[in-house]
């Protein structure tokens, strides 16, 4: 092995050496660099390799003395790892600098050099003046690459640098004069030994040290030159100084951090913890894309601080923590400024630009993920083990800070995606591709993949599978160019393949996760036959569909709550990009993503606390968890209502609903949605049976009646047909949630009974509602009319789809309605059962609407030639309607299974099957015979109708609407045109949008204290030093208090 | 009282004079020379702590050139000052 | 005497701070950090001097086999002596840097520098 | 009003600083580190007469390198950040008797300069001192003789060898020697003479020629920079 101290005979050898080169010849001299970079990387590269199959780390002793005599230097794994990351990088981002580093010429070249040089020595040495003279290295190399493009912005920001760099290390050096004073040595161990922070000079001078360090790290609000540094220097160096900067940093404060005592590391992860919410809270009112990609490498920071700083409670695991989160930013960050530098342009409005190659765009993605911590990125797992952690140290404050904190991160990240994926780019220049600057955003890009891949194996507890159907993505997004009905059979074939694998054991041997695996797969395949009607690519459609429906089936599999979380995450990915697809989504898609994610961290910090009860991540293992339990339930229930849309977390799903495209409206609706009653009934199964847990269950059950009520009148006030269908969906997953909240036999039974119906009529209504509006070109109801001659198809297909909601026999919505009057008086929750009763009224009003105002009525002039709905709409909707039919009829195939799965857990007043005859406590019901008597009384209905109509007048159009003057607005003429304005004034405070303006009183209340609070940086660098004097102060005051 | 400690007393009081000079004085040259002249007598202060090796580099780097390079660097500001107001002027 | 070195150099080096803090001319500010530096020197060298010792220089004066005994502490003063010539260094590069904010916006008044903020 | 609060500030930090003045109690003999490298059998290890000679380039070599590069950095980056820049110099005549004695001046100046790091393992002194000596004179000339073309080509190719002479050397030390910088690779010589102490008087006369160099490149980059207007 070559010692680790050649590093620096290279660097410095090679920079010296540089002065030979002539200056004319450029491009050799940078060549010749980027030689010594990779010399310095394979030198470390190798260590690594030897250190991780088994090797000893060395100790490097200068001057044929050992320490604390000489300087000494450590190459152990760390070490290692992060020299060669930091060469990596160095190497990459001398690549993408090649054109500006020839320009400025060999001196700049050398410069370059030196700096990935000084960072490898910070990393390293083990004395505390000598990483004083390498940081001074570093930070003046750093001055000058901030030279290396000379903007006036760029030399303001190098000299705020130069000034703050400059009092820290001048606090630096003073700590570490004292701490020799004090101690008689300048190493680092030895200083640790010493234990000089028994003196109160000797902790002052600790101190200093510390304080320096942390100052290194751009801890908020001392970091303003920070922030400018990122904005106005070169994307390529601020990459270098957010990646390799940031990591030597880190790493310095984490090997220097052991000569302070206990208390330094509460004050650190206090100060990460602030740095961290406080630069992403200002960072959501930021539009200038690399100021901002300043506040979160800050951010990132800050986490990393605070990680390190929670070291008491993280325990062996801190080294996975830091170095998977430490990963991702490194990767993430330089990817973003190395993509920021090439599109070249500022406002994060104009990253649309991005569309002009989707490949970059699927690179931002990509990065935005991996630093908020998405599966199947290391930061995933990174920020899981932290939080298991952490819950089993009680640290509760610290969980609550970090998921604020990444809650706001995602905020304006994901407003950044979503503007790339959504606003126009057609002003926009075209991207020049220069291929020094691509290759090591792509390389960057795929090494996110494959060491998250890698950092998944290391985890005990996820299964291989949970990452094996992710390859189709892949697969998909490869062969995007084809046409829609390659790549749909391609998909259909997919889910298929997987269907049939699993869905036969577990009709079985686990009923309820038959009928969950039915929905998410077979809706999903019935839902993607319609995509044939689509003509053209549909670009980026088919990766992200089957990114969700890997997720769902990842979350039926998963037997812990970590191959749950993974699954649940890439469902919330792949759902949000459903969404997003649809013409205005772009808010709904930001809403819908940000809940999901507050949901998400709901989720992760129940099941952190939950492992903390009983150390064990199996799901089943929650039933065992004996303290705690109302926090546990309550957080994983609000996890799992974010999906469900429960009253106060729904105000994301009528836009997203609505604007989706017409085949993904009943994706994320009909199957989506049951994700979320999925994971209640799991959570009720293991936690239910506990007094606590049945106290919220009232609480739920009462938020489920409201829920009902309100969603169903909101829907009864829509214009927008798929609107109405969507606050439809609201309401009638308040019911769900009511009957599962009984938690007993009846109520479960009507959940589920509740769940295959809403999965059926609401893919068939929203199916046909979305090939409608295909071909009329609008969802107002008002603008359509008198359809049913031209489209008798979808007129059937709503007409079932309306009888099957509204709960009128013979279709197995009566059912639901039977077994949940059951249900109720079993319970006794009379009160809200009437407010159910009642919302299942009001129902009718807009089942009504639906009907009347698109099929029946007058035609208008505009649709007198519409055609009837596409056949591949219409043949996943009448399987459906075949599939109602059958569920109707024969509803004990799969209610008298799930009836003895029930009963496991809640075995009283179950109902009793004979053949097709259900009996429960409070009568009984038999599906078959309902259906055949209903069905004789409709026909002698029809029958006696047609005979009663050949005596019917027809009305001409003209006598009525247009009698006196023509209408200012003649669609306001039309009989759905504000149809319930009666029962609207009546009822309509139930609806005023109360809870949309609370989040939206809550959003502007995050958006103006980041508006007041960033103007802290003045932009004036004395200011920023007195910040960083009055940091110092306030830490050494905290200390002494 | 040792004569060395009054001296060392003396040579302070004049550090400080120097150090506000080099803050207050209304000319930037006398400032510049007023913080090479605390570094001069820094020195000699070193000269009295045993450090002949930090006196000579005091001396050397940290006054003289350190104050040469100011001067070179305020005289270009001030030539483009001048060349601004002859423009002016003109 | 060394109290008295290590009083001066605290107070030369709040002196720098006072200046980088208060002064609007970024050649004073960096006359500041000169400051600071020097404060910074001064109190390194106090640190390293042993009562009524010599120079940490082995000649005739001072016995081979009793430096021990003779000297003041050699390893301060190394360390000054690095600091030194990187506070050169440091104060050539502010004064290229103020050159080139000069050459912006033809003022040395660090306020009129405020381009990049929030 | 805002320096009422920078006071307090200062006023802090005086506060911070008092326990460190407070805990500070001179010093009655030499730390366990300095009175290792002041013994006998250490003392000959290295045969440097200037302890702080045998710090700087010796125990604390790898420091030395960095503060070298440090000179370096800072040259290069006022090399490359000031070359965009018209270079026009200021042909000022000076006067004979100033350029007169310039020219006896500057050959004693560099002589002192050399003897200055040359010595700087016996008296006090060494690379930067002599360095710094050797920029002054160079100074001087540019000053006595602001025409005649300043050749920094030579300069940069004195920084050029003697750097890679240094790092060369601390490179041997730790091939051949028992550590990077290891001054034993050369005769240790005689304790007190010119020619002892093994590399050091190789390294530390390298470092004076390399600072020198960078100081005059420093220097002269100052000098013809000229403003854009």
């Amino acid at each position: 092995m070559i010692s680790p101290i050649h590093i620096i005979t290279i660097g410095l050898g090679g920079a010296f050496a540089l002065g030979f080169v002539s200056k004319k010849a450029k491009a050799l001299t940078t060549s010749l660099m980027l030689v010594a970079i990779a010399l310095m990387g394979t030198i470390s590269g190798s260590w690594l390799f030897e250190l991780l199959s088994g090797g000893t780390e060395t100790m490097v002793y200068t001057a044929g003395f050992k320490p604390p005599y000489s300087i000494n230097l450590l190459m152990g794994l760390n070490e290692a790892l992060l020299t060669t990351m930091i060469n990596f990088v160095g190497l990459l981002g001398g690549i993408y600098l090649f054109g500006n580093l020839k320009k400025a010429g060999s001196h700049a070249v050398m410069v370059f050099l030196v700096f990935i040089m000084g960072l490898n020595v910070i990393v390293m040495t083990r004395d505390a003046f000598n990483l004083f003279v390498f940081m001074e290295v570093v930070s003046i190399a750093t001055a000058g690459l901030i030279l290396l493009t000379e903007t006036g912005k760029s030399v303001q920001a190098g000299f705020k640098y130069m000034m703050a760099t400059g009092i820290v290390a001048g606090i630096f050096l003073l700590g570490v004069i004292f701490a020799y004073y004090f101690s008689g040595s300048l190493n680092i161990d030895d200083l640790a030994a010493a234990n000089i922070t028994a003196i109160k000079g000797g902790a002052v001078a600790v101190m200093m040290i510390l304080v320096a360090l942390v100052l290194e790290l751009k801890p908020f609000p001392a970091n303003g030159w920070a922030l400018d540094v990122y904005e106005a220097s070169d994307p390529g160096v601020a990459a270098l100084i957010s990646a390799a900067s940031a990591t030597a940093f880190y790493y310095v404060l984490f090997k220097v951090i052991s000569i302070g005592n206990a208390d330094w590391y509460n004050i650190i992860a206090i100060a990460g913890m602030i740095t961290f919410v406080g630069s992403n809270l200002f960072g959501v009112k930021q539009d200038k894309a690399r100021r901002l990609l300043g506040y979160s490498s800050v951010g990132q920071l800050g986490l990393l601080m605070a990680i390190l700083g929670l070291k008491p409670y993280l325990g062996d695991k801190l080294e996975f923590i830091a170095i998977t989160i430490l990963v991702s930013h490194y990767l993430a960050k330089a990817g973003l400024f190395w993509l920021a530098g090439i599109i070249e342009q500022e406002n994060i409005k104009d990253w649309a630009i991005l569309r002009r190659k989707p490949i970059f765009l699927v690179l931002f993605g990509t990065f935005v993920f991996a630093l908020i911590g998405f599966p199947p990125f290391p930061s995933f797992y990174g920020k899981w083990e932290l939080i298991l952690a952490l819950s089993s140290a009680g640290q509760y404050y610290a969980i609550a800070f970090i998921l604020i904190g990444s809650f706001l991160e995602g905020i304006y990240l994901f407003r950044w995606l979503g503007y790339a994926i959504k606003l126009d780019y057609t002003k926009l220049p075209e991207i020049k591709i220069e291929w020094n600057k691509v290759i090591p955003v792509a390389i960057f890009g795929v090494l996110i993949y494959v060491i998250g891949a890698y950092t998944g194996t290391q985890m005990s507890g996820l299964d291989s599978l949970c990452y094996g159907p992710l390859l189709m993505i892949p697969f998909l997004y490869a062969i995007d160019s084809l046409k829609v009905p390659i790549k749909n059979t391609i998909a259909i074939l997919g889910v298929a393949t997987f269907a049939a694998r699993v869905l036969p054991g577990l009709y079985e041997t686990d009923m309820l996760r038959f009928i969950f695996t039915f929905i998410f797969l077979v809706g999903g395949i019935l839902t993607l036959i319609a995509g044939y009607a689509y003509k053209g690519k549909r670009e980026g459609f088919y990766p992200v569909a089957l990114l969700m429906f890997v997720g769902l089936a990842l979350i039926i599999r998963a037997s812990n709550t970590l191959e749950f979380f993974y699954g649940w995450e890439i469902m919330t990915a792949g759902s949000y990009f459903l969404i997003i697809r649809g013409k205005k989504s772009m808010p709904h898609g930001l809403s819908y993503m940000l809940f999901s994610i507050a949901g998400a961290y709901a989720l992760l910090a129940g099941f952190g606390l939950s492992f903390a009860e009983t150390p064990s991540i199996e799901i089943s293992s929650l039933s065992a968890i004996t303290s705690n339990i109302t926090i546990i339930f309550s957080l994983l229930a609000i996890g799992f209502m974010t999906k469900t849309a429960s009253l106060g977390l729904h105000i994301w799903l009528p836009g997203a609903h609505a604007e989706a495209e017409s085949d993904v409206s009943p994706m994320v609706s009909a199957i989506l949605l049951k994700a979320g009653v999925f994971g209640l009934m799991i959570l009720m199964i293991a936690m239910g049976h506990s007094p606590e847990a049945t106290n919220i269950g009232y609480v739920l059950g009462w938020l489920g009646a409201i829920t009902a009520l309100v969603g169903n009148l909101a829907a009864a006030f829509q214009e927008d047909a798929k609107r109405l269908l969507a606050y439809s969906s609201i309401s009638q997953l308040g019911y769900i949630l009511f009957a599962l909240a009984m938690m007993s036999h009846l109520g479960w039974m009507t959940a589920m009974v509740y769940s295959i119906n809403h999965f059926l009529y609401k893919a068939i209504l929203f199916l046909t509602i979305g090939a409608v509006v295909m071909r009329v070109g609008t969802h107002y109801m008002y603008k359509m009319g008198g359809l049913i001659k031209n489209m008798p198809m979808a007129f059937v297909a709503v007409m079932i789809g309306i009888i099957a909601l509204s709960g009128v026999p013979p279709l197995s919505g009566f059912a639901g309605k039977w077994l949940f009057y059951n249900a109720v008086l079993d319970v006794q929750w009379y009160f809200q059962g009437a407010i159910v009763f009642f919302s299942g009224i009001i129902a009718f009003l807009y089942l009504f609407k639906l009907i009347y105002s698109v099929f029946l009525g007058q035609l208008k002039d505009n649709l007198r030639h519409v055609k009837d709905i596409s056949i591949w709409f219409a043949i996943p909707i009448y399987t459906l309607i075949l599939g109602i039919m059958i569920f109707s009829a024969k509803p004990e195939w799969v209610l008298q299974p799930l009836g003895d799965m029930v009963s496991q857990w809640y075995p009283n007043s179950a109902l009793s099957w004979d053949g097709g005859l259900a009996t429960g406590p409070y009568g009984y019901w038999n599906g078959t015979g309902v259906m055949i008597t209903v069905g004789i009384m409709f026909m002698a209905l029809l029958g006696w109708l047609l005979l009663v109509s050949r005596k019917a007048v027809k009305v001409k159009q003209f006598n009525i609407v247009y009698s006196a003057e023509a209408p200012q607005r003649p669609e306001t003429t039309h009989v759905s045109y504000n149809m319930f304005a009666g029962y609207n004034k009546a009822l309509g405070w139930l609806v005023a949008p109360k809870i949309t303006e609370f989040w939206d009183t809550m959003t502007d209340w995050v958006h103006s204290v980041a508006h007041y609070g960033r103007q802290l940086y003045s932009g004036n660098g004395q200011v920023y030093v007195t910040y960083v004097v009055a940091y110092i102060l306030a830490i050494y005051f905290t200390m002494i208090f | 009282m040792s004569y060395l400690l009054i001296i060392s007393i003396l040579l302070g009081i004049i550090m400080l004079a120097m150090a506000g000079i080099a803050i207050y004085h209304k000319s930037q040259v006398v400032a510049i020379i007023a913080a090479g002249a605390l570094g001069l007598f820094a020195s000699v202060m070193y000269l009295l702590l045993s450090a002949p090796d930090v006196a000579m580099t005091e001396a050397a780097i940290g006054s003289g050139l350190s104050t040469i390079i100011f001067f070179y660097v305020l005289n270009r500001i001030r030539t483009t000052d001048e060349k601004e107001e002859q423009q002016l002027k003109k | 005497m060394e109290y008295v070195a290590l009083t001066v150099g605290f107070i030369v080096i709040m002196a720098g701070l006072w200046a980088i803090m208060t002064r609007k001319n970024i050649i004073r500010i960096i006359i500041g950090f000169s400051i600071f530096d020097t404060g910074l020197h001064i109190v390194m060298v106090a640190l390293a001097y042993v009562k009524g010792r010599t120079a940490p220089i082995l000649d005739n004066t001072v016995a081979l086999d009793d430096a021990v005994n003779l000297i003041v502490d050699p390893v301060p003063q190394a360390l000054v002596l690095t600091a030194i010539v990187i506070g050169l260094g440091v104060t050539a590069l502010m004064l290229i840097f103020a050159m080139k904010l000069h050459r912006e916006k033809k003022t040395l008044d660090i306020r009129s520098f405020k381009d990049l903020k929030w | 009003m805002k320096n009422i609060f920078i006071i307090i500030i200062i006023a802090a930090f005086g506060v911070m600083l008092y326990p460190l003045f407070e805990d500070f109690s001179g010093n009655d003999e030499l730390s366990e580190l300095a009175s290792f490298y002041a013994q006998k059998e250490n003392v000959e290890k290295v045969n440097s007469a200037n302890l702080v000679t045998a710090v700087v380039v010796t125990y604390r070599g790898l420091d030395t390198l960095g503060e070298v590069t440090i000179l370096f950095l800072a040259a290069a980056i006022i090399a490359f950040s000031l070359r965009k820049h018209s270079v026009e110099r200021d042909l000022r005549r000076n006067s004979e008797i100033f350029k007169t004695a310039s020219k006896v001046l500057i050959p004693i100046i560099m002589m002192v300069g050399v003897y200055i790091f040359m010595n700087g393992h016996l008296s006090p002194g060494g690379g930067f001192q002599g360095g710094a000596v050797l920029a002054s004179a160079v100074i001087l000339m540019l000053l006595a003789f602001p025409n005649i073309p300043f050749n920094s080509k030579l300069f940069a190719y004195t920084e050029s060898i003697s750097g890679l002479v240094f790092v060369g050397l601390a490179a041997i030390g730790a091939l051949i020697g028992s550590g990077y910088l290891d001054n034993a690779i050369l005769p240790l010589g005689t304790f007190g003479e010119l020619l002892s102490a093994g590399a050091i008087p190789v390294i530390y006369s390298f470092v004076g020629l390399k600072v020198g160099a960078e100081l005059s490149n420093i220097l002269n980059e100052f000098q013809s920079v000229q403003s854009d207007n």
